[in-house]
């Protein structure tokens, strides 16, 4: 019989992720189970609704990244009816969802991620915040980090209605173009982001990277996975958030396959188990074979880190100088170290930007023609962006009058699902030995699964943001010898 | 509420009815007068006009523990104030299928146009009515209120919970 | 939720008064224990019992508890508000409170009267005073409104019934319209011969009374007119009435006759409305000598000038005032009244309905209304009763209650088939001196002299058979029906099946609503029995008004009746016209619409929805408000006006929350 | 004298709310001076048991957003009460049950059988669902179980204030806290927005229609969509009559309908029956099968008209035998 | 067009005649339908008199029956020629529908065989069925062989229209006129078409029985018919097994053919006359001669 390791927020709170660690007996780990708690159904009760408003109904699904399930939905739309946006309209949305994609980055950089790197793990906790990240750097770059992020929601306002959850999706097309007037204050917005991505990048390179004890974190094998890698691509195989096909790579690096979004179901499928809210996904190809490393397991995982190895490169001068730096300096593809996530999402910030001042500078982004009417009954429907935290699916099936009857959400972080929980696993056996375990421990645990920035109100539709914790150790007879947590 | 029949337990329903003055209150009162004794399940609200028909109304009165809701009004064309029946329709049309929507059988929910003279009608509706609604059964809404309730709180805060949870935003 | 409660030393004080109705309530309402419930009630303040509420001891208890400030607002728990309403209100004020801090729980027609089980009788009643308490407590003192009453009367249809309320109505000095859709006014009455049961001639009796209409100088008469359309209310009414082209100028004609002489056509050429057929007459006619007008009509239907106009026209000639007019059009006027008089009569049961007794199939075979003309000596034979083939009859069966008394048909006794049934075998008798049957199921002769009559008739040799007719047909068994039309009945006083044969045969068609009934009540918003009479607001109490205030009805619109009961209930509806027209103004229920304006937000979701224009939109506020006089009080755009801005005085949403509430949540 | 502490809290929600809070932008700095935000899980590293330690009423005030659907949200949103002298239900969700809130048209197991087994590109034949404990080779693993029916927060706890919308508008926030520290309340149990429907702060209200009708209901998508016109004149299926003011008409500036996060004014009991009542009786017709055609085009009355409020509706829920102990059928 | 054929006992016995010409007219216009299954008595016999309950009962068993059936089949019509069993379902239908006593009764009756009424079956009279569905048209476009000249009494007796049938006039039925004209012949003016024939009494108090039956024949006769159709087995058979002793009893010649209303529609669209039972009658109707002899010889079939 084995102890019972609980890390768990508040005991049995769902929404938080939950974590049971099993000991033997002599006090190394058994398994340690990564639990999401959580469910809400938005698979169920999209059904019986009108198929045009799935982007408003699933953008509830997150806050955080609300304008990625609007995209996706809206994307799924334009299969469901099968009408091609005009050129204008598929600008527009891309240039708005690279404006998200920044803004989205960089709230994770400076206010969920950041804290641990900028103002330091060992700091009190009272300051590792935002407000402790402002008291670091200077209260002027401060306001510049909060003004460009606030310029960014300005323009998402403009154009999608809403920065949180935006109305301007539709099958087709948008519901309103951008007004010649405003062209110029997207470029503007747009220079300032580009120099905030690179600022943002400087800043990560001198308290990260310059400090050794960060950098042996990030290639410890503590939190090291070979796995498959999937992200979007454009046609030569540049990372894109927007648009384009799917790309998965083998742990070694080489293209495992390349496929439409509409085909996902020949490649992804779903594995159940009965101790947590959240599926996992697995390459139908290579078949589920438990949380297993190597090409023999179907594990695989999404967002920068992945999107960085599914890709042959940005698409952008800047973000690929970035790149190639990343992955001299991590000893080239593909990087198989989670915390390397960090540094991956600064540049693809970087890129998000460039990309975005490409096409603020785009005349066709003030083109009024930006719908396509359907004229085709629709049946059924995928749509898929990247979201920052990585690959989005969505599907819809309807009914001739495009009411849905079935849904298929399958989200970012649930994609990670399986490698965040191997991550936990192998932190946990790693860190502790003789039922030895402490704050440290439990930090890097959550380090673990921090550097995905797992949303599991994303990935159950549940809940978002980063994870509150809580260790419960017990002995041998269960009960509690010690706690630690963090809300 | 509920009889006994030959020792079973019969359930009584209760049946809220929004009655227009002109035609179907009219009616109701001919029905008295010609003493056409009919179920006592049923009891009226009188509004001047179908037209005066908030659906909320139909809401609360299922709400407030009601099983079914009759409402009457004068035939197509022959409302008092000219058009109020066909709002009446109007909203009733859309009501049917947002209650269905909503879970809660047809049978709970019933149109009837009856005019001034049909004092047998409403003696009629009103039996068909409760006998429908008692083979439905009753609308257990008070059941999930208690669910409410009972299913949330600490022991210790239940007496401040209950009375706040009567409390819908005001 | 709830806005601020009325606020009289804080809490509204209700009083609540349980009436027995002797039995009528308290046999199914235990009355101690619905008073005993309602004094627990919130805010009520007194709960009491009595006999009789309506009656003035009843409304001292409440006026009483008024003034000694034990109560500001009342509930009574007894009839339908539709009866006694205006009496409590009006209680309520003379004991010092406002009419409208008040509501009644209708505990009879809905409850008592209703209901079997004693037990579920209280309950009832308990649920309905629950809630007439929690509604009472959230009334607001309203004021009532009133507006002028046009003092000019119109009255529809120039029956008897028609023709009496007139001269009623201008005898006392007021302007009366008289509109008549047939070319002539008389009705039915004019086609009769003598009138029972004193057998004096119906015309010696009618005909005064017709000149007198078309001579009084407060009516105007318009017949061959009819009413097209109502709007307004009580004392406001404004109705359009179109006046067919009757191709003859009104004003012109001195009712000569000379153009129905001179008409190209020598001979009758269609069926005469006025003799049911039995003769033909000519394109230009009148429709009897005494018609009043007697003005001539053309029939374009028939008149050759309408389909060839190769006319020679010798009517055009012949009319020396020159009357004849074929440009004539159908003409529109509009007129105001205060108050309208519906009597537009009956029409009689169409035999063919009933196929065994063979009307239409055997020449024999007549209906009374026939034969009322063939006995009237200004009739198509000048009152010889002889049959289509030129005899005079042998033996003549009268079939009664043809069209009433019957499932299949009407359920209803006509009530004067008896009479003129008796009258007819007397004057058949009389005049032919053939065997007369009559076939009936009971005799109904309640009425001054009737009773006598039918006694006389006894004596006269005529023969009386309890039975009703099973059919009547031709096949014979024996030699002597050989010819004759047989009838078949069952002799329910000697209990056999006797078959008569005959050669005339007289049904007795009943009275049945007239046939467009139903477009009238319409257009005079008012309502219908089953059988399309038209419906009284009470049977007893308010028997020639109707629910539609200021609209009157009288004669046999409203029933079956004879003569005498007709003009009796004329003489009514004029005196309540009369009445109301003399109040001069009449008062407004304020249940009307009004709105919250902070609360509007401009929507113009009402905008649409009201019937009467009432609602109108302010450029400037950009509110919303409601036009008191215009509004009716359905309620409509209340329950419409998606942010509540909109309310009804007397029908708030709130009060009608709370009676809701009160209905279900007590018992 | 010291800051009035304040504490923010999500429970069933989906985080826009905290990013509407976030979106003050350097407002949050001004917020910061004012008050002393000692609870903040989304962005502030400060503990549960830091609000444990607290004395009661110790919270000046506490912005609890996201609707409630366990009992340990249920938990934590009784102790935040205890500990706080205001509780602001912030948001759609706390406000009227939010989205998720739609849930509350089918029971638990409904949706685990769509979500386990309906979906396409499951490997599950064996069926598996999530228990509430399930045996492991160590051990035994628990999950919570779900209710079935989502709650707003004033159907589980006292509330003082409503604060609307899906997020809230910055505005209004702004609003709310200075009025907070200013102490200048409205009266208690009050939305904290004006209470007047959004089409009289809509762009669009002068191109209003005298008489308004709707001969065809019209969908967004198969649509043009006229930028300046009144959308509801246009046929559109626009809430704004019934919905609250407050978000500037945000939907309708992006040229789409209102759908109602701000929840109905103070008049209005329940808001999907009353816009039900002002959209039906829109429908320009008093034909029997003619209405049914007008008014087929709204395929889905309660998703577009409890989008936001069907847990605060004046029935909760949708009505489901197995969750309400009715007799099944 | 489909139905369920219901027969009843009487077509099966006395009223073969009946059944074949109806099945072979059916098929002639090209109108499916299907025997019952397991069909059991309509009650109609002593059933209704001693207790209705069970009268009901039977009748219920065989709308179950036919409303199974018709879930297989979607048919929904019950065709019943036997005047009496048509009287007797609609009424037991009317029972079923209209009381909810009896109804609850008779669904624990059939719950024990696992059976139900759904009151989803309507019961048709095949002249209802001729007139309404088929239509005149129809049968006048199939006629092979006009019946012009013939003379014919329509007799519907008192079963048929009075009280429940809803598809003619109960008191001057026309169905049965109607479809003679389509087949060219002409009808008497008769008005004893819906009058007593005797009925049961003819076994009773016979010389009642037989009284009522000659009113009719000697009428008909008097009136000119060539022949008397009826829709009735106890009718058919009575006015045409007593003819000879009539005759003797009223001391004149009773002789006319009494034929169902199906054998007449049969001989126009040309049926032979086998398979239309002609030689089951007792007074024999030789129709070519008949026609010839009214066609004054010149009668030709098309």
């Amino acid at each position: 019989m084995s102890k019972k390791v609980t890390i768990d927020p508040i005991t049995r709170l769902e929404g938080h992720g939950k974590i049971d660690i099993f000991l033997n007996d002599n006090g190394t780990v058994d398994r340690a189970y990564f639990q999401v708690p959580e469910l809400r159904g938005f698979e169920r009760f999209a059904i019986g609704r009108p198929a045009e408003d799935m982007p408003q109904i699933t953008s509830r699904i997150c806050g955080v990244c609300p304008t990625a399930h609007h995209m996706a939905a809206t994307k799924a739309l334009d299969d469901l009816y099968s009408v091609d946006p005009p050129v204008a309209a598929k600008k527009v949305r891309e240039m708005l969802y690279n404006i998200f994609t920044i803004e989205d980055h960089a709230l994770h950089f400076y206010f969920l991620a950041g804290p641990d790197f900028v103002v330091g793990p060992q700091a009190p906790k009272a300051e590792r915040n935002i407000l402790g990240v402002l008291g670091k750097v200077g209260m002027e770059i401060g306001l510049k980090v909060i003004g460009t992020r606030k310029q960014l929601r300005e323009l998402m306002v403009l154009a999608m209605g809403k920065a949180v959850h935006p109305v301007f999706g539709l099958p087709g097309g948008i519901s309103k173009p951008i007004a010649k007037t405003d062209q110029q204050r997207f470029i503007d917005v747009a220079n300032r982001a580009v120099e905030f991505g690179q600022f943002s990048l400087q800043l990560f390179q001198d308290v990260v990277l310059k400090n050794k004890t960060y950098v042996d974190y990030i290639v410890s094998d503590i939190y090291t996975h070979e796995t498959y890698y999937m992200g979007l691509v454009d046609d030569r195989n540049r990372v894109n958030f927007y648009d384009g096909n799917l790309r998965i790579v083998t742990p070694e690096g080489e293209e495992f396959a390349r496929f439409a979004a509409g085909d996902y179901l020949d490649h992804m499928a779903e594995h159940v188990e009965p101790w947590s809210y959240i599926k996992f996904p697995f390459l139908k190809k290579v078949g589920w074979h438990g949380f297993e490393d190597g090409p023999d397991s179907g594990v695989f995982a999404v967002a920068p880190l992945a999107r960085l190895n599914a890709a042959d490169g940005m698409a952008t001068p800047l973000a690929q100088a970035a790149y190639e730096q990343y992955f001299e300096t991590l000893g080239g593809k593909p990087v198989h170290h989670t915390l390397a996530t960090s540094w991956a999402r600064l540049i693809e910030l970087l890129y998000a930007a460039e990309r975005m001042k490409e096409l603020a500078n785009d005349p066709e982004i003030v083109n009024p023609e930006v719908r396509t009417m359907p004229d085709e009954k629709p049946v059924e429907g995928v749509g898929v962006v990247e979201a920052p935290r990585g690959t989005l699916f969505h599907h819809y099936r309807t009914d001739e009058r495009g009411v849905i009857t079935a849904a298929n959400l399958i989200v970012a972080t649930q994609n990670n699902a399986a490698r965040i929980a191997m991550s936990v696993d192998k932190a946990a056996r790693g860190l502790i030995a003789d039922g030895k375990i402490d704050d440290g421990i439990l930090n890097m645990v959550e380090m673990a699964f921090r550097a995905y920035d797992p949303c599991n109100g994303c990935a159950t539709h549940t809940l978002p943001g980063q994870m509150p914790i809580l260790v419960r150790v017990y002995d041998m007879k269960h009960s509690l010898i010690r706690e630690i947590r963090r809300d | 509420m509920s009889s006994i029949e030959n020792g079973k337990q019969i359930f009584e329903p209760r049946i809220v009815a929004f009655f227009c003055n002109w035609c179907t209150y009219t009616a109701a009162d001919l029905a008295g007068t010609a003493r056409m004794s009919y179920a006592p399940n049923v009891r009226v609200v009188r509004i001047m006009c179908s037209g005066r028909l908030d659906p909320q109304f139909i809401l609360s009165a299922l709400r407030e523990g009601a099983d079914g809701v009759l409402i009457g009004g004068c035939h197509p064309g022959d409302c008092h104030y000219q058009e109020g029946n066909y709002k009446a329709l109007r909203r009733f049309t859309l009501l049917k299928r947002f209650l269905s929507s909503m879970g809660i059988e047809d049978g709970r929910i019933r149109l009837e146009w009856i005019a001034a003279s049909e004092g047998d009608k409403v003696q009629r509706v009103i039996n068909e009515m409760t006998e429908t609604v008692r083979a439905l059964g009753p609308l257990h809404l008070e059941a999930m209120s208690i669910e409410r309730i009972e299913d949330m709180i600490p022991s210790e805060l239940k007496a401040e919970t209950v009375a706040a949870s009567g409390g819908h935003h005001e | 939720m709830s806005p601020a409660r009325p606020d009289n030393d804080g809490r509204p004080k209700v009083g609540v008064y349980v009436c027995h109705c002797g039995v009528n309530i308290a046999a199914k309402v235990d009355i101690a224990d619905t008073v005993a419930f309602a004094s627990q009630l919130p805010y009520v303040t007194a709960a009491k019992e009595y006999k009789f509420m309506c009656s003035d001891p009843g409304q001292d208890i409440i006026q009483k508890d008024l003034r000694d400030g034990l109560i500001d607002r009342a509930v009574v728990a007894s009839c339908s508000p539709l009866m006694h309403e205006p009496t409590f209100r009006r209680a309520m004020t003379e004991g010092g409170g406002n009419p409208f801090l008040f509501q009644m729980a209708n505990i009879r027609e809905h409850v008592s009267w209703v209901t079997k089980d004693k037990e579920a009788g209280t309950d009832k009643a308990r649920a309905l005073i629950a809630a007439a308490v929690e509604r009472v407590v959230l009334h607001q003192p309203l004021q009532k409104t009133s507006v002028p009453i046009h003092p000019d009367v119109l009255v529809v249809g120039g029956g008897i019934a028609g023709i009496h309320a007139a001269l009623t109505i201008a005898d006392a000095g007021k302007k009366v319209y008289l509109v008549e859709r047939e070319p002539t006014i008389g009705g039915h009455m004019a086609k009769f011969d003598k009138t029972f049961p004193t057998l004096d001639c119906s015309a010696c009796i009618l005909t005064p009374k017709m000149s007198a209409v078309r001579s009084h100088p407060n009516i105007t008469l318009w017949s061959y007119s009819e009413v097209i359309g109502l709007d307004g209310y009580v004392g406001n009414f404004k109705v359009q009435v179109t006046r067919k082209a009757r191709y003859v100028d009104e004003e012109k004609c001195v009712g000569c006759l000379e153009c129905i002489e001179a008409c190209v056509y020598k001979k009758g050429k269609a069926d005469d409305e006025f003799n049911l057929g039995l003769v033909k007459r000519k394109p230009v006619y009148v429709p009897f000598p005494q018609a009043t007008p007697l003005v001539a009509v053309i029939d374009p239907k028939t008149c050759i000038e309408f389909k060839t106009h190769k006319c020679p026209k010798d009517c055009v000639e012949a009319c020396e005032p020159k009357a004849i007019d074929f440009a004539q059009t159908d003409r529109t006027e509009e007129i105001d009244v205060g108050a309208v008089v519906l009597a537009t009569g009956f029409k009689t049961f169409d035999a063919r309905r009933i196929s065994r007794y063979g009307y239409g199939k055997y020449p024999g075979v007549y209906t009374s209304l026939e034969v009322e003309r063939l006995v009237n000596a200004a009739g198509p034979t000048g009152g010889e009763i002889v049959m289509k083939n030129g005899e005079k009859p042998k033996a003549v069966g009268i079939v009664h209650c043809v069209g009433s008394r019957d499932e299949k048909t009407n359920r209803y006794c006509s009530r004067v088939c008896c009479m003129y049934s008796l009258k007819l075998a007397h004057l058949v008798k009389e005049r032919t001196n053939a065997e007369v049957y009559n076939f009936y199921i009971d005799m109904r002769t309640p009425g001054k002299g009737y009773e006598e009559f039918y006694d006389k008739l006894l004596h006269e040799n005529v023969h009386f058979i309890r039975g009703r007719v099973a059919e009547v047909s031709d096949w014979t068994m024996t030699p002597e029906e050989e010819g004759k039309l047989i009838i078949r009945a069952e002799d329910t006083l000697i209990g056999v099946v006797r078959r008569i044969p005959v050669d005339m045969i007289i049904l007795s068609v009943g009275l049945e609503a007239q046939p467009d009934a139903d477009n009238v009540r319409r257009l005079f918003n008012i309502s219908c029995s089953r059988e399309g009479w038209f419906l009284e607001r009470h049977p007893k109490l308010a028997p020639v008004s109707t629910f539609t205030d200021g609209i009157f009805i009288a004669g046999a619109c409203q029933g079956p009746k004879d003569i005498p009961d007709s003009v009796a209930q004329a003489g009514a509806a004029a005196a309540e016209a009369l009445a109301l027209i003399d109040r001069g103004r009449v008062e407004m229920e304020p249940n009307t619409a009004y709105v919250t304006e902070e609360l509007c937000s401009d929507c113009h979701t009402c905008s649409n929805i009201c019937p009467y224009s009432a609602i109108v939109f302010n450029e400037e506020t950009e509110k919303a408000s409601v036009n008191g006089a215009l509004c009716k009080g359905c309620g409509t755009c209340v329950a419409t006006c998606p942010s509540g801005a909109l309310q009804q005085n007397l029908f708030t949403d709130e009060q009608i929350f709370q009676e809701i509430k009160g209905v279900v949540s007590y018992v | 004298m010291s800051k009035p502490k304040v504490a923010f809290y999500w429970c069933a929600s989906c985080g826009g709310c905290e990013e509407a809070v976030v979106d003050l932008a350097e407002d949050v700095l001004e917020v910061v001076k004012a008050v002393d935000i000692t609870f903040w899980p989304v962005a502030l590293d400060f503990k549960r048991c830091d609000i444990e330690g607290m004395a009661d009423k110790e919270l000046a005030v506490s912005f609890i957003n996201g609707a409630v659907r366990s009992s340990e949200q249920a938990e934590m949103v009784h102790m935040l009460r205890a500990k706080s002298q205001m509780v602001v239900a912030f948001g759609s969700c706390a406000h009227l049950g939010g989205i998720p809130g739609l849930a509350n048209t089918f029971d638990r197991e409904a949706m685990f059988r769509e979500v386990y087994s309906n979906v396409p590109g499951l490997d599950n034949e064996g069926g598996t669902v999530p228990l509430p404990d399930s045996a492991v080779p160590e051990g035994t693993l628990t999950l919570p179980t779900l209710w079935n029916t989502v709650k707003t927060l004033d159907q589980v706890t006292e509330v003082d204030y409503y604060m609307p919308g899906c997020p809230p508008p910055v505005k209004l926030i702004k609003n709310a806290v200075n009025a907070i520290v200013s102490g200048q309340l409205p009266p208690h149990r009050a939305v904290l927005a004006p209470d007047i429907a959004l089409c009289d702060e809509c762009d669009r209200l002068a191109t209003k229609p005298d008489k308004l009708s709707i001969k065809e209901f019209k969908r967004p998508h198969t649509s043009v969509i006229d930028p300046e016109k009144c959308l509801l004149a246009q046929g559109f299926l626009c809430l704004g009559p019934v919905t609250r003011q407050g978000c500037d008409a945000a939907c309708v500036k992006g040229n789409m309908p209102c759908t109602g996060c701000m929840g109905p004014t103070s008049r209005v009991h329940d808001f999907g029956t009353k816009a039900l009542s002002a959209m039906a009786s829109l429908a320009d017709s008093n034909d029997e099968h003619e209405i049914e055609n007008i008014l087929g085009e709204i395929v889905d009355p309660v998703g577009s008209l409890y989008r936001y409020s069907l847990p605060a509706s004046l029935l909760h829920r949708g009505y489901v035998p197995s969750v309400q102990g009715g007799k099944k059928q | 067009m489909s139905y369920i054929y219901y027969p009843g006992c009487s077509l099966k016995g006395t009223g073969r005649a009946y059944e074949e010409s109806l099945l072979a007219v059916l098929k002639a216009l090209e109108v499916d339908i299907r025997e019952l299954d397991d069909w059991n008595c309509c009650g109609a016999t002593s059933y209704m008199s001693v207790s209705e309950l069970k009268a009901f009962a039977l009748c219920a068993r065989n709308f179950a029956l036919a409303e199974q059936q018709a879930k297989e089949t979607g048919m929904t019509d019950l065709i019943v020629p036997c005047a009496a069993c048509y009287l007797g379902l609609n009424k037991a239908k009317r029972y079923l529908d209209q009381y909810p006593d009896t109804r609850r009764k008779i669904d624990e009756a059939l719950a024990t065989a696992n059976l139900a009424y759904r009151n989803h079956i309507r019961i048709r009279h095949p002249l209802d069925v001729l007139v309404n569905d088929i239509g005149t048209e129809r049968i006048t476009a199939a006629v092979k062989c006009s019946l012009e000249g013939l003379k014919v009494a329509c007799y519907y007796g008192c079963q048929i229209i009075r009280p429940y049938a809803e598809f003619d006039d109960q008191e001057n039925p026309t169905t049965m006129n109607q479809i003679v004209w389509a087949l060219g012949a002409k009808t008497v003016d008769w008005p004893l078409k819906t009058r007593c024939c005797g009925g049961s009494l003819t076994g009773t108090v016979q010389d009642v029985g037989q009284r009522l039956s000659y009113i009719l024949l000697r009428e008909a006769t008097l009136r000119g018919a060539d022949v008397i159709i009826t829709a009735c087995p106890l009718c058919q058979f009575n006015l045409e097994c007593y003819q000879s002793d009539m005759s003797r009893r009223f001391k004149t010649s009773i002789d006319i053919p009494v034929l169902y209303f199906t054998q007449l529609i049969g001989i126009a669209l040309g049926v032979s006359s086998r398979q239309l039972a002609m030689q089951r009658l007792f007074v024999p109707f030789d129709a070519k001669a008949k026609l010839d002899q009214v066609a004054g010889g010149q009668h030709v079939t098309s």
